[in-house]
């Protein structure tokens, strides 16, 4: 492969945000023919460097090539036509429309200027098909999950059948089965020539896929490396920086005692609860220093469970019991009353509120729970957001600067923070670790750790199951969006036997 | 030297160094073709001169910006404030015009009870119907913009209520201090939304909603209240300014008070750096969008520019005033000043903003 | 189109979900037309629904291109003002001599001029859409007093003509040729929006501009085509109501953007952009003009009762029109 | 309401029904004016349709077509603008419904489109205030600086009453308009346009308001400036409503030029000979006059509004 002309290369590019050097002086090169992974920490500039590609950002510096050619693009409609296909990090399409159409807007097929929409809904189809999707393609894409649509997006970069084409952490809400889909694809792609930049946390997947492997560290090249000759523990020292025994803590395979915290009343404990159209209904108890993980394939409706225990959507019946109490969880406001928070998995359009800073995105939940008329002062928000942008190690460490400026992981940090800072007596995690770097993820694990012992119960949402298995004193697996089974995490339980219940479907009561 | 350089980049990358440096230039233009332009005068104890009669001017407008600044950042807008204005204006004087004394301050203390009494129950009209029914925004409150001048004239039955009462009259003509009372009630205003705002939290929640009404709703905000808060106080500002206006004339003239003050306030608004799609507010820009519109509208009248040409020169100024505020256009134009790459301190966004 | 037949099953006939806001407000217009047909007699004459269209046909058309504009996200509030300029133009050259045909062209290309600088200027310059438009509508309203501070009455036979053509039975039932246009414009966006890359990328832009952005979609273009069309249905509407006046008059169509917005938005077009259909419009513009004729028909209301009864219609139609939408969601 | 009425069955009961489009209701001349149509309309027997177009010809258009299909007998309005009304106006005469004019006429080539016109000269209200002024002035030595508050731009009464007071005034060249700015009509655009008029020239001799209410703002404006209304500065007006009326009276005005808003026994008299086919004047003229305040004081115990 070396031996080929690079596709594309991108030679000392710098790129500078008001206060921040987002690039400096990086060299990037892409071979025909290759599955190339960029890697580095959440904020390392890897979302940048493709925008900067794309033509989304201004150059500071540096000159990019495309088959020997000087490129200058103004903007991805310009890479698109040059044979440059991305999907971005946060998904980018238009919810409004349907999903035929977000694949195929800007190159309908067309009949005398008339889009030929039985066509498009066609071929929209076969390319699902493709990727073993089942979707109603005129429905609009926003009806769908936040995983879905990111397999919509990635079903419009292949077709547009580039010669680069870049995926920025497509995986990060796919669950196993979808990542074996995409990575089939992508074989398949490379096999034909086609040059693809892949961003990721996932090492595993890196070294599954990757031919090639860029690091990027604090906005600078570190190297470039072949994926047969670097470790996956110098991997992460090179991300890192330092030597870090992080990879130990991940290794760290931890079972969680359930009988030791299921006694005495449930925190919360719910039965029948559902909602027509999204999850059958089921019973949940949840105890105080209790994880629970919630398993299932993409779509079986895990979400659809934490929202209807965070009040974010309605329950059509069923009782809840805080304390042992009978008590409701309507809406927001009055679940964050009872103690429960819930960071929602799609940080763009739920999470963050890009016009406000750091500080008063973390501050957000804690002053809606307090009211507007008792602002919470000023000097303890500067406290507590000090301390969690330390805990967490966001970066840029400035308070003040629009949240909407940060890299992807490290909005989701701040999400976090957001809900540790009410001190939940029930946190609802929904895929907190997606988009997050390898060790901001063993961070986020330890203190999940941290946090149960400390008495918070604990609901743990994620696509990797053994995530899941790592932290859960219980698991709960949704299949079809019913919950159909509740184990206890003991010896007994691995991830085989999860995938086998959620593949069989069996109907069987936990064994607990 | 790079330390005045620096200096002088905080200074204009300041918020509101351009709307300030715009008012500046309308001012010195406006000296320029008339030197007594700026001159103060003390007459009868009371200050005189027309920078004294832009601030006094601006002052309903200002009281209705304030209110629409909210309203707007939470991702609404308010149509219906000039027809409040109105309102709020005939309830008080259609009250006093009915009493034996009208000089008495019960009288006149009723009737603004009374009035804005009315108008906080009209801004809960449209709170209501934005948050808790869940109209646009732009319909629900034009619903009250056609209905209200309605009802307006329905109080005043067509007529021009005149009234004699001094105490009401110093609402718009009195003076405190040898300046015009409204000035401070405005500044008062100013005061009391500022400190509503930044004091308590409502604030930031208001720009939290504003900015992602979804996930504010997820972090536990009731967003329905403070929408519906935002069209209350909204409503409150009108009715203060409507009292100002009619106080001003010493009467009530329901098809004339207010009429487009919503467009001009929204303009403030705007050119005070508060985004129509909502988020951030800023209060102290609006004010000072509501001044460079006042400055514009006695500019015409002060150069006497001809009434056929004046919509003209308004167009030309507006377009101005956004052009050289809009970081898309400095930069363009710095851009094409020097050759050299732009200094890196400019605004870099994506190319594409979102629209309002 | 009864609850049961919606909430029974999901196997069902279902109605297109998207269409629903739209068939609702179709649903009240002929409510409220049948309100109209049981309280007044003559209202049921089929020239009351033509004279409807007739006298909004300008209306019509200027919302079409009011609509293009909002669904991208953005808003015009000069197309009063254009529209008053159009025909203050078209008299005023008239007036001084210059051949219809000409007239017809220069009187065409002034809108979509504006227009097309105007959305440079919110494109290039990243200045929010009300605030330049506000800036054009000071601006065409200026023309039109800088032109003349009186009406000037159209003379000219082609004018004349179109004004005064009767199609259908010229004794009995017609519309004018006004209408014709206005439906062709109708049809012709209806087309651009349902099958055009032009159109689909304005709703595109309108559910969200970064993402088309990202997507590839020139977005750039199309903002700024959007507001050149907005600026051509008012000229073309501007046109229409010289037909329909026969004069240019500098007072005319003040205020006419909240008409027409409110005629988009109750259409069932999100103002923040993405959703919506040209027809959607068309029931908007209908619904103002059934207010208004019931208003006219009644005849007892004064003044003041006139303005606070079309709040409190246009209030009760959006209500039912919200109701319904949030049963059917 | 009156729901039955709407139909064309008055044809049969010998009742006159009128259909009348007002302008709207800007001012307190206008809620004058419709009182007075309503009021004489009941006491003459007519059935009234009443429309109110909030200053929109387009409405004003919708309503004369809505009147044409219910047939009303007798067709009547303020039209906004002059031009413009030919299509409309054939489609009544083709309906055969008589239309009269009131308050301002329209400039169609074809004068048998409507029956006649009824109103003021608005141009005529103008002369007699420059007459006035001519007058007054005849023996001034230096020149006479004047200011004019005009009403909204493009308003037809703003540009006629400016139209015969500029031509009046043009007898005396030592008469000058030294600044004319839109009040709009209303008390606080003519207050506060009149500020700046003091501030911009030092010396003001007299002020032609285009209404009243801008003059009785201009009043407010002229007492802050520390001159005496009527005195250092002669204010000329137009209208004679109450308020101006006392303004007047008490010799804070100095001159107004009446238009009156009583024209509705005169509108339903003829609307009464229309119907039964008379003959009536192309052109009828309201009665008018003009107010000294010496009449001022005399007439204002019987103003009606
Ligand atoms: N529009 C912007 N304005 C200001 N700063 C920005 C902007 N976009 C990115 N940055 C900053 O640039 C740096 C690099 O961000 P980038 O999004 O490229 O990170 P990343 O490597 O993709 O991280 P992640 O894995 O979290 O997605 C970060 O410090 C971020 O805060
Ligand atoms: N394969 C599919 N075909 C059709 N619709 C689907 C499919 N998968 C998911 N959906 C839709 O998306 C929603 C996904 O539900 P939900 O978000 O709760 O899933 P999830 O388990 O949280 O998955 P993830 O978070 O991985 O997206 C469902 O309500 C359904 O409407
Ligand atoms: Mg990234
Ligand atoms: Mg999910």
């Amino acid at each position: 492969m070396t031996d080929s002309r690079p596709v594309l290369t991108m030679t000392g590019i710098s790129k500078s945000f008001p206060g921040v050097r987002a690039l400096h002086d990086v060299n990037f090169r892409l071979f025909p023919g290759e599955v190339h992974a960029l890697m580095g920490e959440n904020g390392a500039g890897k979302s940048t460097l493709i925008k900067v590609l794309t033509g989304v950002y201004d150059t500071d510096g540096g000159t990019i090539t495309l088959d020997g050619q000087p490129v200058s693009f103004s903007g991805p409609m310009q890479a698109t036509a040059a044979g440059v296909s991305t999907v971005f990090q946060e998904v980018n399409l238009c919810t409004n429309l349907s999903v035929a159409e977000n694949i195929f807007i800007g190159r309908e097929p067309r009949l005398l200027g008339a889009v030929r929409w039985g066509e498009v809904r066609r071929r929209a189809r076969e390319l699902l098909t493709r990727l073993d999707l089942d979707l109603d393609v005129s429905a609009p894409l926003g009806s769908y999950s936040l995983a879905i649509q990111q397999m919509v997006a990635i079903a419009r970069a292949i077709d547009i059948k580039a010669r680069v084409l870049i995926l920025d952490e497509p995986t990060s809400s796919l669950d196993a089965g979808e990542v074996a889909q995409l990575f089939r694809i992508m074989r398949q792609l490379r096999d034909e020539g086609i040059a693809i930049l892949f961003v990721t946390h996932f090492l595993d997947q890196v070294y599954e896929i990757a031919d090639r492997i860029t690091v990027l560290r604090n906005g600078g090249l570190v190297g470039e490396y072949l994926t047969a000759e670097l470790p996956q523990l110098s991997l992460v020292e090179k991300m890192i920086g330092k030597e870090l025994d992080v990879l130990e803590g991940i290794e760290e395979h931890s079972r969680r005692d359930l009988a030791a915290v299921e006694e005495g009343t449930p925190l919360v404990s719910v039965s029948n609860f559902g909602r027509a159209g999204a999850v059958e209904p089921f019973s949940l108890t949840i105890h105080a220093g209790e994880v629970v993980g919630l398993a299932g394939l993409l779509g079986s409706g895990r979400t659809e469970v934490a929202r209807l225990l965070f009040g974010a959507d309605r329950t059509d019946g069923g009782q809840v019991a805080v304390d042992g109490t009978a008590s409701s969880l309507r809406t927001p406001a009055q679940a964050i009353e009872q103690g429960v928070g819930f960071c929602s998995e799609n940080r763009r359009a739920e999470g963050i509120v890009g016009d406000l800073s750091v500080r008063e995105n973390m501050i957000l939940a804690m002053q809606a729970a307090r009211g507007w008329l008792r602002p919470v002062p000023r000097r303890r928000q500067d406290e507590l957001v000090d301390k969690y942008i330390k805990a967490l190690s966001i970066r840029p460490a400035d308070p003040e600067v629009p949240v909407r400026n940060l890299s992807g992981g490290n909005q989701q940090k701040v999400l976090l923070a957001r809900w540790l800072i009410t001190e939940p007596r029930l946190l609802i995690l929904d895929e907190p670790t997606r988009g997050i770097d390898i060790g901001a993820k063993t961070e986020i694990q330890k203190l999940v750790t941290q946090l149960s012992d400390g008495g918070m119960a604990v609901l743990f949402i994620s696509a990797e199951l053994e995530e899941v298995l790592r932290l859960s004193h219980k698991v709960a697996v949704m299949r079809d969006r019913q919950m159909v089974a509740q184990f206890a995490n003991d010896e007994s339980l691995d991830a085989d036997r999860i995938m086998q219940t959620i593949a069989s479907g069996s109907h069987q009561e936990a064994d607990r | 030297m790079s330390a005045t350089m620096g200096r002088y980049r905080a200074v204009t990358g300041h918020r509101l160094f351009w709307p300030a440096a715009v008012l500046v230039v309308m001012l010195a233009a406006n000296t320029i073709y008339r030197p007594g332009f700026l001159s103060i005068e003390l007459k009868d104890g009371h200050l005189y001169g027309t920078p004294i009669d832009i601030l006094r001017l601006s002052a309903p407008l200002i009281l209705v910006a304030l209110g629409m600044t909210l309203v707007i950042s939470t991702g609404g807008i308010d149509l219906s404030v000039g027809s409040l204005c109105a309102i709020s204006g005939a309830v008080a004087c259609m009250y006093i015009s009915k009493q034996p004394d009208q000089n008495s301050l019960t009288v006149v203390l009723t009737a603004l009870a009374l009035a804005l009494a009315i108008s906080l129950v009209l801004g809960a009209w449209n709170g209501v119907l934005v948050a808790v029914i869940g109209i646009q925004p732009i319909i629900a409150t034009l619903i009250l913009m056609v209905a209200g001048r309605g009802l307006a004239q329905l109080i005043t039955q067509g007529q021009i209520i005149t009234i004699n009462s001094g105490p009401f009259r110093a609402i718009g003509l009195g003076h405190l201090l040898t300046l015009p009372l409204a000035i401070f009630i405005a500044l008062a205003a100013a005061l009391v939304v500022a400190g509503f705002t930044r004091r308590t939290a409502l604030g930031m929640i208001v720009e939290s909603v504003g900015g992602n009404a979804e996930a504010s709703r997820l972090a536990g905000i009731r967003s329905g209240r403070v929408i519906f808060l935002a069209y209350v106080i909204s409503a409150a500002c009108a009715a203060v300014a409507g009292f100002m206006m009619t106080a001003n004339v010493s009467s009530a003239d329901g098809n004339a008070v207010g009429l487009w003050v919503e467009l001009d306030a929204i303009l403030a608004v705007v050119i005070g750096g508060t985004s129509l799609a909502g988020g951030r507010f800023f209060l102290s820009g609006t004010i000072l969008g509501a001044l460079i519109i006042q400055t514009l509208t006695t500019t015409v009248y002060a150069m006497d520019i001809s009434p056929q040409t004046s919509l003209l020169f308004k167009a030309v100024v507006v377009i101005v005033v956004c052009l050289v505020q809009a970081p898309a256009f400095r930069a363009r134009f710095a851009r094409r000043r020097r050759s050299v790459p732009p200094p890196t301190t400019t605004a870099d966004k994506p190319k594409e903003q979102v629209p309002a | 189109m009864t609850t049961g037949s919606l909430t029974a099953g999901r196997t069902r006939f279902r109605l297109p979900r998207r269409q629903i806001p739209v068939l609702a407000t179709l649903a009240l217009l002929l409510v409220m037309y049948g309100i109209g047909v049981s309280q007044y007699t003559a209202f049921s004459n089929v020239q009351v629904i033509f004279n409807v269209f007739i006298d909004n046909s300008f209306l019509l058309v200027v919302a079409i291109g009011m609509t293009f504009v909002i669904l991208t996200g953005g808003i015009d509030l000069s197309v009063g003002s254009v529209v008053a300029m159009t025909a203050m133009v078209s008299a005023w050259l008239l007036q001084e001599g210059l051949p219809a045909a000409l007239v017809l062209v220069i009187a065409l290309l002034i809108g979509p001029t504006l227009g097309l600088l105007m959305g440079c200027v919110i494109h290039f310059f990243e200045i929010q859409p009300f605030i330049v438009t506000l800036a054009g509508m000071f601006f065409a309203r200026g023309m039109c007093t800088f032109i003349s501070d009186s009406s000037i009455p159209i003379t000219d036979g082609f004018w004349t003509r179109m004004s005064q053509e009767r199609i259908g039975d010229p004794r009995g039932n017609f519309v004018s040729i006004s209408v014709l246009i206005a439906f062709v414009v109708v049809a012709v966006a209806a087309y651009t929006l349902a099958y055009t890359r032009l159109g689909r990328n304005v709703y595109a832009i309108g559910g969200n501009p970064q993402s088309a952005l990202l997507m590839g979609l020139p977005v750039g273009r199309t903002r700024i085509a959007v507001y050149t069309i907005s600026g051509l249905c008012s000229a073309i509407g501007g046109i229409l109501l010289s037909f329909y006046t026969l004069s240019g008059a500098p007072l005319i169509a003040v205020g006419m953007e909240l008409d027409v917005i409110a005629a988009v938005v109750i259409g069932g077009t999100v103002l923040t952009g993405g959703g919506g259909y040209a027809f959607g419009t068309v029931l908007g513009v209908l619904v103002l003009g059934v207010i208004q004729t019931l208003i006219t028909f009644d005849g007892s209301l004064n003044s003041w009762w006139t303005k606070i009864v079309i709040g409190g219609l246009l209030f009760a139609f959006i209500l039912l029109q919200r109701l319904i939408g949030i049963r059917y969601k | 309401g009156n729901s039955d009425t709407g139909g064309g069955g008055s044809k049969d009961d010998g009742k006159i029904t009128m259909g009348f489009s007002q302008v709207g209701a800007e001012s307190g001349w206008r809620t004058a004016n419709t009182t007075s149509i309503k009021e004489s309309a009941t006491a003459a027997g007519i059935e009234l349709k009443f429309d109110d177009a909030q200053q929109k010809q387009e409405n004003q258009i919708k309503a004369i077509r809505n009147y044409i299909q219910q047939k009303v007998d007798v067709i009547a309005f303020s039209p906004v603008v002059e031009s413009g009304w030919d299509t409309v106006l054939k489609e009544a005469k083709d309906a055969g419904i008589p239309v009269i004019l009131t308050d301002r006429s329209v400039d169609s080539a074809d004068k048998t489109l409507y029956k006649t016109f009824l109103g003021s000269d608005f141009v005529k209200e103008g002369r007699l205030a420059g007459e006035w002024l001519v007058e007054q002035k005849k023996t001034a030595s230096g020149p006479v600086n004047i200011v004019e508050l005009q009403g909204n731009t493009g308003a037809a009464p703003a540009n006629d009453r400016k139209k015969g007071f500029g031509e009046a005034i043009a007898a005396n060249p030592n008469l000058k308009i030294i600044a004319s700015q839109p009040g709009d009509f209303t008390r606080a655009g003519g207050k506060q346009v009149m500020e700046q008029f003091l501030k911009a020239n030092p010396k003001i001799d007299v002020l032609f308001a285009h209404n009243d209410d801008m003059g009785l703002g201009a009043l407010e404006a002229i007492t802050a400036a520390g001159k005496v209304p009527g005195k250092d500065i002669t204010i000329i007006t137009v209208d004679a409503v109450k308020d101006g009326m006392q303004a007047l009276a008490d010799g804070k005005f100095n001159f107004i030029a009446e238009c009156s808003p009583l024209l509705g026994p005169q509108l339903m008299d003829l609307a009464k000979k229309v119907h039964a086919g008379e003959t009536v004047p192309a052109r009828i003229e309201t009665e008018e006059t003009t107010f000294t305040q010496e009449q001022a004081k005399e007439a204002l115990p019987n103003r009606k509004y």
